[in-house]
């Protein structure tokens, strides 16, 4: 992980910002392509050093994989977590037992803690209020366990498992 | 080049010559200033003369400067009297501080004088009106003390004085649409009578400001006294006279052409009741110095009297005493000076007997309080004469009184002055002191010998005066060299009166003079009291000059306890809290400036159907 | 008391203004000079953006003026709240606040580079679509802040900002300069180059330029302003 | 194709009016800052990435943009969530709570480090 | 190209950008390069003046477009005359301070790049044919003048800075309005257009945007009561920038009301100009009587510079050429002889906190030439003769007579009274009392003698010779005179239009 | 319609102007004030933009959409002012926020009633 | 196709409506800026919206721009709250 070399995080981080680029410009006319490709350049000289920690190690097909996988997964929570918002925001008595709760996690990188975290807000009844150290605070909606072991079950479980082997 | 033109440059480069002269060595300056006073009056009595003219164009106003009859008569005493104090200066001012400021302010206030004078438009005429003001300011506050007071007093009366003749001035050229004093005085008949009147007023204000007529004369008292004496006898005796000079033109050449030909009269009042008021406060004045500039009060009263009344008898009495106050209150203040320098003081409690220490000194102040007094042979005689019977002519009896009373009075004065100084038991502190050099001597009994020279032949600035009175509408008036006319058609020949009296007068000086000389032999001092067992309060009166006229004064105190000053002070101490209430505007919190801004734009919206008339 | 006059007040300047505004019917279609420019900014310029077309070139000069207002909001804060280099380190102290949390420091170096490109993006387009030098300048600057609210130890350094910020500005004027050199009509800030074709990146002659220009002085500009704004309210030492 | 994708862009548009609705309506309804925090995040972040989901597939060649801003609020609104989380907290905003409050620790112990410095 | 009136502002800026780059080669170039500029500019002006006249001014497009379409530098009899006065005096008060801050060096950047912006922004006010961008070069003048007002740490700078941010964004938001309203209205923003669509517009709306600018240009022209700013701002920013607002920010100020009141609206002559006067006599009054109550030397001259702005108002608001003619004249006066005293007073006050005038007791004799120099410019500022501020006062009471207005004729005079005696006061401290122990003085640099030399020597020149500027006066009188003139030179296709 | 349209757009962007203002006049923390003149000065590029707008119209940028055709487009020179005036409005805040924190560094207080070492 | 516009369009002020309700009753800091975020949320939506709806692409532009300012801004805020800057 240490090891990631700067040309190599300079690339990832060059071809990302110039993939960001090409969706800004939705074309391919080469003055508008070269113009992108040298502003990219830039921006990555600026940047490579904090963009990412992982630099081109991140293409490796299996992760690519696992990405798709968290991808859908993320979707199919945001989905639910949303019906759950709805039926709690429309019903007329607003069944709710909100607290906050805690537990922690395995990640390292502070980006996949990020991601985690994120997930966590998008999905139901629960967001991240804050991380020390290794440990998440969750505001929880319906509280249902207290314990660390049933909140990680619970809320984080399903996501971590995956970004471990993005990110690990 | 113009000899105006040259007058002038000498007078203005000489001012700054002096300056710088006097920034690089002391006597550098000293002979600058006495290549001024003898360049300007050679030059003037040799090459200026009345009917010499230049005109310009400045800044887009068509000038004009060149004498005429009228003003040479002013020049005249100018260019005797100030030459002879600057050269009396170079003396007195002996190792004074800043003297480059005091020699450039003199001269360059000589230089405003012979300005006004040749002015023949009304710009140039307050150009150096205003050159002449401020250059005497920077005397009156030269000594620093009671710059608070005596200075900004002077300023504030002569800004008032000034800016009203400014306001005339330019109301009168848009009338005229001309700044040209011939001009002027063609057309001032042709106003409307607001504007007639407007622009006298305000130019008589301007004008009775610098001849201290009453109630205008509060800052002349303390600005003769503060100002160095040897340029007090030019302030009192020279620039007093701008005054008088303009107050003539106003009252006979633009006034009496039109309705208000009577304001010269109320003119008159005020100048008659000035000279009696100044009359007594001179008389109980302790300071020498202070009861002259009273005194000069007083005797610009009676000028201004003999004006105002308007006749051809009175004004040509006006201007001859304004002639010759200038010379014997110049040469007044030219013996107070010599005292002043010489014994430290003027305050006349202080000192007496001078006579033996001072003769020279005695005798020019002898001369001139004679020719104050109005006992011939000296011209105040002549002056006093003429004025008596104008007034009476005039049959403003209480006028007359009021004359009549001043001009005795003013013997107690005169008599006080000269006693106070020079006679009267001499102190011991005081014995050491020696007559004053020969700078300050010399110009003081030229002075004085024109006094005399005037009283005996009279016609010497009678000529000029004659000549003068035709400018101001009165032709042909006459004039003799020694002799003087009435309305009557009698003639006193004056010779013959000048002689007598000049005879018994000398002889009487040699007497006073003996006495003095014998009065030393074996003298007590006032103040040697020790023998008579008793040790003196401090409030017991050891000397003669202290409350010299006690019983008089007590008679008169109800009269002279209301200064005019006190209505002045409370007007300022009202302005004074005006502006300090105005000032809180300023809260210094700037939200409330803020609040201004849109309180004032609302207000204006509120206001704009009137403001635009829809 | 004081509130109630003020309301009345306001409430008399409200109607006015109310009073004056409400002539002009909203949304209606007026004469003036704004149809020259819709005119001709497609037409001379070859510019899509008419607004940029206004902005850059014919009230230009405006322009100038606002890149100035910045430069001098700058110079002005740096006047205003002068900071006292320690005496030792020749460094700032650092700030005291609390930290930012991890997944805000994450998001910071995540997006700031995408930030830094939309920024990129939107002042080289200004002639085609509604960015603009300001804008764009305004985006990176909001990249550096999301750097400056993440790490309380990130500090821009000053020196860069100079830099860039003094070289925009110079070439923005020497743009200007060479319009009076090269221009056809010899006027300041006058366009000498081609102005190729319509929606074209390489259209609008000077235009594309200047506002590149702006964008970095604009940017340069922001990030010190709000540099010196954060950093000093937490470290600095005045009076 | 294109029918599909407009039919496909209708939806999502829909979908996402009603969860911006839904979205909003939480935080006016619910009774505390933070879980008025959990419904405004949840809802209205998938109510605009899908309505913007669906412009983008009814306007194809604007379809990587709209990708772009999908993704960006896909990153930054939960994380300015978080972080209004936070800063509420620490300014003393308690959840409204009858079970647990894990957090209020933390923050203590951090207060009491911060005043020894 | 090498005297062209975008000069002006292409320059100062330009040289803005670069000084901080200079620095980095020699740091003295900070202090010098700007002078160089000043120096051209003030060069330049000379050369513009013999080029212009009445008949013929000198119009500088931006980006190639005419107006109304582009912007327009208009460089005519009137506003050249300005904007010279403005260059040439920046010229000397940078000499005046060329030393200034000497080791620190950070500081002495940022002094004078903000002074060359102050001053390109006042030339561009005075310049600019167009109306928002006169608004944008207000902002830049007054931003500058902010930072230069706070620029001290030791004094109350920044609470002077606020007052004048807080009124300043007063002064912008209704600059804005004003030029909304005229916009919507006439679809236009050039100054001669505007001139020309003007009587288009509604009263109603006409004269609220025109109260909208005179109470914004008002605050910039030192009105009263819109000037709660000034005297803080004057007596806490540097001895040189104090100079500089009374020379060259009020001129700007009070060249955009004119320009406004004159040119762009017609309602001059039906109670514009009779406004402008009154507000000119109230605030000239206001002023006074307030300065004559000052204890601190700097805030009694700020309290006068108010009073003489006023002045101008007042001779403006005549609405005559003669009228015009005169306040250009105050305005020339009051631009060399306010910086002379205040440059002056730098140097009088320069080790008293207080600055107060009290404080000043003896220094006639400490400060021989620095308190002659301030001597100098008291006695012409109340206009004695024979200085430069005399013809002012002449030809601003002529003016006012000609137009029978007594009362204010009177008003005048009594003011100045009051004026003779605050300054006389000063005056009788510096040069006839005893100097209080152990005071510490500074003595002028050889720079700022020769600055307030030559300021000294124009005002003894105009005041024995008017005749130097009495001829630039008429011409720029000439020219403000004729709107319909200034139209047709500026927008000539539009105005024949208009005609037919 | 257009009546109403008019008074309520234009009378929100004055009412939001106005606001900005009595917040200038009546709050008494800096900070405030400076927010008071920012929302006076936003109130304001709200009423010009609002006044250049043209029923119908778009926004004036000639993108290949509607390159060549005839579009009516809003008027552009208010929203060319707007960014000036924004811009502007900006260095003006930030000036004003450094001049609070000196304040607040001198006078140990933001209230703006206490801070008047400067009057008469 | 019309309608449906008018329909989501009216939705979707509806929940504007609902977050300027909230913004105005706050009732603490925190709350308004809950407010102001999802009030940009929608914001940054509905430009793309009207983008769509009116064929302006520019229009995408200006709501990335918006968002990327918006989410800034309230991250500020949320520092600000917690003494972080
Ligand atoms: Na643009
Ligand atoms: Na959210």
């Amino acid at each position: 992980m240490e090891n990631v070399s700067n040309i190599s995080k300079l690339i990832y981080t060059w071809i990302i910002l110039f993939i960001v680029w090409l969706a800004f410009t939705s074309t391919l006319a080469t003055e508008e392509v070269v113009t992108g490709m040298f502003v990219s350049m830039i921006v990555a000289l600026l940047s490579f050093r904090f963009f990412t920690g992982t630099g081109l190690s991140v293409f490796t097909p299996r992760k690519v994989l696992y990405l798709i996988q968290y991808f859908f997964v993320f979707i199919a929570a945001l989905i639910k977590a949303n019906f759950h918002v709805a039926k709690i925001v429309l019903s007329p008595k607003l069944p709710i037992n909100p607290g906050i709760v805690e537990f922690e996690t395995n990640l390292k990188s502070d980006f996949a803690k990020m991601v985690l975290a994120n997930s966590i807000t998008l999905t139901p009844g629960t967001f991240t209020v804050d991380i020390v150290e290794n440990r998440y605070y969750i505001h929880w909606l319906e509280v249902s366990a207290t314990d660390e072991e049933s909140v990680y079950k619970e809320i984080a479980e399903s996501f971590e498992k995956i970004l471990l082997k993005i990110y690990e | 080049m113009n000899s105006l033109i040259i007058l002038l440059f000498i007078l203005g480069g000489g001012a700054l010559l002096s300056y710088f002269a006097f920034l690089s060595k002391h006597a550098f300056g000293q002979a600058v200033v006495w290549l001024v006073a003898i360049a300007s009056p050679v030059y003037f009595f040799t090459q200026v003369a009345v009917g010499e003219s230049f005109s310009f164009s400045l800044g887009g106003f068509e000038l004009a400067l060149g004498f005429n009859h009228y003003s040479w008569v002013f020049a005249l005493l100018i260019m005797v009297l100030s030459p002879l104090s600057l050269i009396y200066s170079t003396g007195y001012m002996k190792s004074r501080l800043r003297l480059g400021t005091f020699y450039f302010s003199f001269i360059f206030s000589i230089f405003g004088m012979m300005g006004i004078l040749m002015s023949r438009d009304l710009v140039s005429l307050f150009i150096f009106w205003e050159i002449m003001t401020w250059a005497s300011y920077l005397l009156v506050i030269y000594r620093g003390k009671d710059v608070e007071h005596t200075g900004i007093k002077y300023m504030i009366f002569s800004a008032v004085g000034a800016y009203s003749m400014f306001m005339a001035i330019v109301i009168l050229n848009r009338e005229m649409h001309s700044f040209d004093i011939a001009t002027v005085i063609q057309n001032f008949g042709n106003m409307n009578a607001a504007d007639q009147w407007l622009t006298g007023i305000l130019l008589l204000i301007g004008f009775a400001v610098k001849s201290a007529v009453m109630p205008l004369h509060v800052w002349a008292p303390g600005a003769y006294t503060n100002t160095p004496t040897s340029f007090t006898a030019v302030f009192s005796g020279g620039l007093s006279k701008m005054g008088v000079y303009g107050i003539g033109l106003v009252l006979l050449n633009l006034y009496s052409h039109s309705d208000f030909s009577q304001v010269g009269i109320y003119l008159a009042w005020l100048g008659a009741i000035t000279a009696v008021m100044a009359t007594f406060r001179a008389v109980f004045q302790n300071d020498a110095k202070k009861l002259l500039a009273y005194s000069s009060v007083a005797q610009l009263g009676y000028i201004v009297a003999g004006i105002g009344l308007g006749t051809e008898l009175s004004v040509f009495a006006g201007i001859y005493l304004a002639i010759l106050h200038g010379a014997f209150k110049g040469t007044l203040f030219m013996a107070v000076g010599a005292v002043e320098r010489q014994a430290g003081t003027t305050d006349m409690t202080k000192i007496s007997g001078l006579i033996k220490n001072m003769p020279w000194t005695f005798f020019a102040a002898l001369v001139a309080i004679i020719a104050l007094a109005g006992i011939p042979p000296v011209g105040g005689f002549v002056g006093k004469w003429m004025l008596y019977e104008a007034a009476i002519n005039s049959e403003h009896m209480f006028l007359v009184i009021l004359i009549f009373i001043s001009s005795t009075a003013a013997f107690l004065y005169s008599f006080r002055f000269l006693f106070g100084l020079f006679l009267g038991q001499q102190e011991e502190e005081t014995a050491h002191i020696k007559e004053a050099p020969a700078v300050m001597v010399v110009p003081m009994i030229l002075l004085s010998l024109f006094l005399v020279l005037m009283g005996t032949f009279p016609g010497i600035i009678f000529k000029p005066i004659a000549a003068g009175m035709a400018e101001l509408g009165f032709q042909g008036v006459p004039w003799h060299m020694s002799v003087l006319y009435n309305m009557w058609g009698d003639s006193v020949n004056l010779t013959y009166v000048s002689i007598t009296f000049g005879t018994v007068f000398l002889l009487g000086l040699v007497y006073i003079t003996l006495i003095a000389r014998k009065g030393t032999k074996h003298k007590l001092s006032t103040k040697d009291i020790h023998t008579a067992g008793e040790i003196p309060k401090p409030e017991d009166n050891l000397n003669y000059s202290l409350d010299f006229y006690k019983p008089f004064e007590r008679v008169l105190s109800p009269l002279l306890k209301h200064k005019l000053d006190v209505y002045y002070n409370e007007f300022g101490k009202g302005l004074e809290a005006l502006f300090n209430f105005m000032r809180r505007i300023y809260t210094g919190n700037g939200q409330t400036y803020a609040l201004y801004v849109v309180v004032f734009l609302v207000a204006l919206i509120l206001l704009s159907g009137r403001i635009f008339g829809i | 008391m004081k509130k109630l006059v003020i309301i009345s007040l306001l409430l008399v300047l409200g109607y006015s203004l109310m009073n004056t505004f409400s002539d002009i019917e909203f949304g209606k279609k007026r004469e003036g000079i704004s149809s020259y420019f819709l005119e001709h900014s497609p037409d001379d310029l070859q510019v899509a953006n008419t607004v940029t077309a206004i902005v850059v070139s014919f009230r230009g000069f405006d322009t100038l003026g606002e890149v100035t207002v910045l430069f001098l909001a700058a110079t002005a804060m740096g006047t205003i709240l002068f900071r006292r280099r320690s005496k030792h380190t020749g460094l700032n102290p650092q700030r005291k606040s609390p930290q930012a949390s991890r997944i805000v420091q994450a998001a910071g170096k995540l997006l700031f580079p995408a930030i830094m490109i939309l920024g990129a993006y939107v002042f080289i387009h200004g002639h085609l679509t509604p960015g603009g030098g300001f804008q764009g300048g305004a985006i990176i600057a909001t990249g550096f802040l999301l750097l400056l609210i993440s790490y309380r130890q990130f500090k821009v350094e000053h020196k860069y900002v100079t830099w860039i910020e003094s070289l925009a500005g110079l070439s923005f004027v020497t743009i200007g300069l060479l319009g009076m050199i090269l221009g056809p009509h010899n006027s300041f800030l006058e366009n000498f180059l081609n102005v190729g074709s319509l929606n074209d990146l390489l259209s609008g002659g000077v235009i594309a330029l200047v506002y590149i220009a702006v964008g970095f002085k604009v940017g340069a500009e922001l990030t010190g302003i709000l540099d010196t704004l954060i950093n000093i309210r937490e470290t600095g030492d005045i009076d | 194709m294109e029918t599909v994708l407009l039919y496909l862009g209708y939806f999502f548009v829909s979908l996402g009016a009603v969860f911006l609705f839904l979205g909003a309506f939480g935080i006016f309804r619910m009774p505390d800052f933070y879980t008025r925090l959990q419904a405004g995040t949840k809802s209205s972040t998938l109510g605009a990435m899908s309505l913007i989901l669906g412009v983008g597939l009814m306007q194809p060649e604007w379809f990587f943009k709209t990708l772009i801003i999908i993704i960006f609020i896909a990153i930054s609104n939960p994380i300015s969530s978080h972080a209004l989380a936070r800063g509420a907290y620490k300014t003393h905003q308690k959840p409204l709570t009858d079970t647990i409050d894990a957090y209020e620790e933390v923050v203590k112990e951090d207060e009491t480090k911060n005043e020894e410095e | 190209m090498v005297a062209n009136p975008i000069l002006y502002i292409a320059l100062p800026l330009f040289t803005a950008f670069l000084v901080p780059l200079l620095a980095k080669l020699w740091k003295p170039l900070v202090r010098i390069v700007p002078g160089l500029v000043l120096a051209y500019l003030a060069i330049m002006s000379v050369v513009l003046m013999q080029q212009v006249s009445p008949e013929k001014p000198i119009i500088a497009m931006i980006a190639g477009w005419k107006a109304p379409w582009g912007i327009n530098l208009v460089f005519t009899s009137f506003s050249g005359f300005i904007a010279s006065l403005i260059s040439i005096l920046a010229f000397f008060i940078w000499l005046y301070s060329f030393g200034f801050k000497k080791v620190e060096f950070d500081d002495a950047q940022k002094y004078f790049i903000l002074f060359m912006l102050l001053t390109a922004g006042s030339i561009g006010v005075v310049l600019t044919g167009d109306i928002f961008n006169m608004f944008v070069f207000i902002e830049i003048t007054s931003l500058s003048a902010y930072a230069l007002t706070a620029f001290y740490k030791g004094r109350d700078g920044a609470e002077a800075a606020f007052k004048f941010l807080l009124i300043g964004s007063f002064s912008s938001i209704m600059l804005l309005l004003g030029i909304a309203i005229l916009y919507t209205y006439t679809g236009t923003l050039n100054m001669a257009h505007l001139a020309l669509l003007m009587p288009q517009v509604p009263m109603h709306a006409k004269i609220t945007s025109f109260l909208l600018f005179f109470v914004a240009l008002g605050i910039e022209a030192e009105m009263f009561p819109l000037n709660g700013w000034a005297p803080d701002a004057y007596s806490q920013a540097p001895g040189p920038i104090a100079a500089s607002f009374a020379g060259i920010l009020a001129k700007a100020g009070i060249y955009a009301l004119i320009r406004v009141s004159y040119t762009i609206f017609d309602l001059g002559d039906h109670g514009g100009f009779e406004l402008l006067l009154v507000m000119g006599l109230i605030t000239m009054v206001v002023s006074e009587l307030v300065a004559m109550r000052q204890e601190n030397l700097r805030r009694m001259l700020a309290y006068s510079s108010m009073g003489q702005m006023g002045l101008i108002m007042i001779a403006f608001g005549l609405g005559t050429k003669e009228g015009i003619y005169a306040g250009l004249f105050i305005m020339f006066n009051h631009a060399v002889i306010k910086s002379l005293l205040f440059l002056a007073s730098a140097y009088l006050v320069y080790y008293t906190s207080r600055k107060k005038i009290s404080d000043l007791d003896g220094f006639g004799k400490l400060l021989p030439l620095t308190s002659l120099l301030f001597g100098l410019g008291a006695f012409a500022i109340v206009g004695l003769p024979p200085f430069s501020g005399f013809w002012s006062k002449l030809s601003l009471l002529i003016a006012t007579a000609n137009s029978h207005m007594e009362f204010v004729l009177a008003t005048v005079l009594a003011v100045s009274v009051i004026e003779i005696i605050y300054y006389f006061r000063v005056l009788g401290r510096l040069y006839f009392r005893k100097a209080h122990k152990e005071i510490k003085v500074r003595k002028p640099t050889w720079n700022s003698v020769v600055t307030m030399i030559v300021l000294a020597l124009v005002i003894i020149a105009v005041g024995v010779h008017p005749d130097f500027i009495t001829g630039l006066l008429h011409n720029a009188a000439t020219d403000l005179a004729d709107k319909a003139d200034y139209i047709q030179k500026i927008i000539p296709d539009l105005f024949s239009q208009t005609l037919n | 319609m257009n009546q109403i349209l008019t008074y309520s757009v234009y009378g929100s962007a004055i009412l939001v102007m106005l606001i900005g203002i009595y917040a200038v006049l009546t709050k008494k923390n800096l900070i405030k004030i400076v927010i008071g003149l920012s929302i006076m000065d936003s109130g304001f590029n709200l009423l010009l933009v609002a006044l250049g707008y043209i029923k119908g119209g778009t926004a004036p940028i000639f993108s290949p959409a509607v390159a060549g055709k005839d579009v009516l487009m809003v008027d552009p020179v208010p929203q060319a002012l707007v960014l000036t005036a924004i811009v502007i409005g900006f260095g003006v805040t930030a000036v004003a926020l450094s001049l609070v924190i000196r304040l607040y560094r001198k006078h140990n207080t933001i209230k703006i009633d206490e801070i008047k070492t400067l009057k008469w | 196709m019309n309608v449906f516009f008018i329909i989501i369009m009216g939705i979707i002020m509806l929940a504007g409506v609902f977050a300027v309700i909230r913004f105005i009753k706050g009732p603490t800091t925190a709350d308004r800026v809950v407010a102001l975020d999802n009030l940009s949320t929608i914001v940054v939506a509905t430009l793309i919206f009207m983008g769509f709806v009116f064929q302006r692409f520019i229009y995408i532009d200006v709501s990335l721009i918006y968002a990327v300012l918006g989410f800034i801004g309230v991250l500020t805020i949320a520092r600000y709250l917690e003494g972080g800057i």
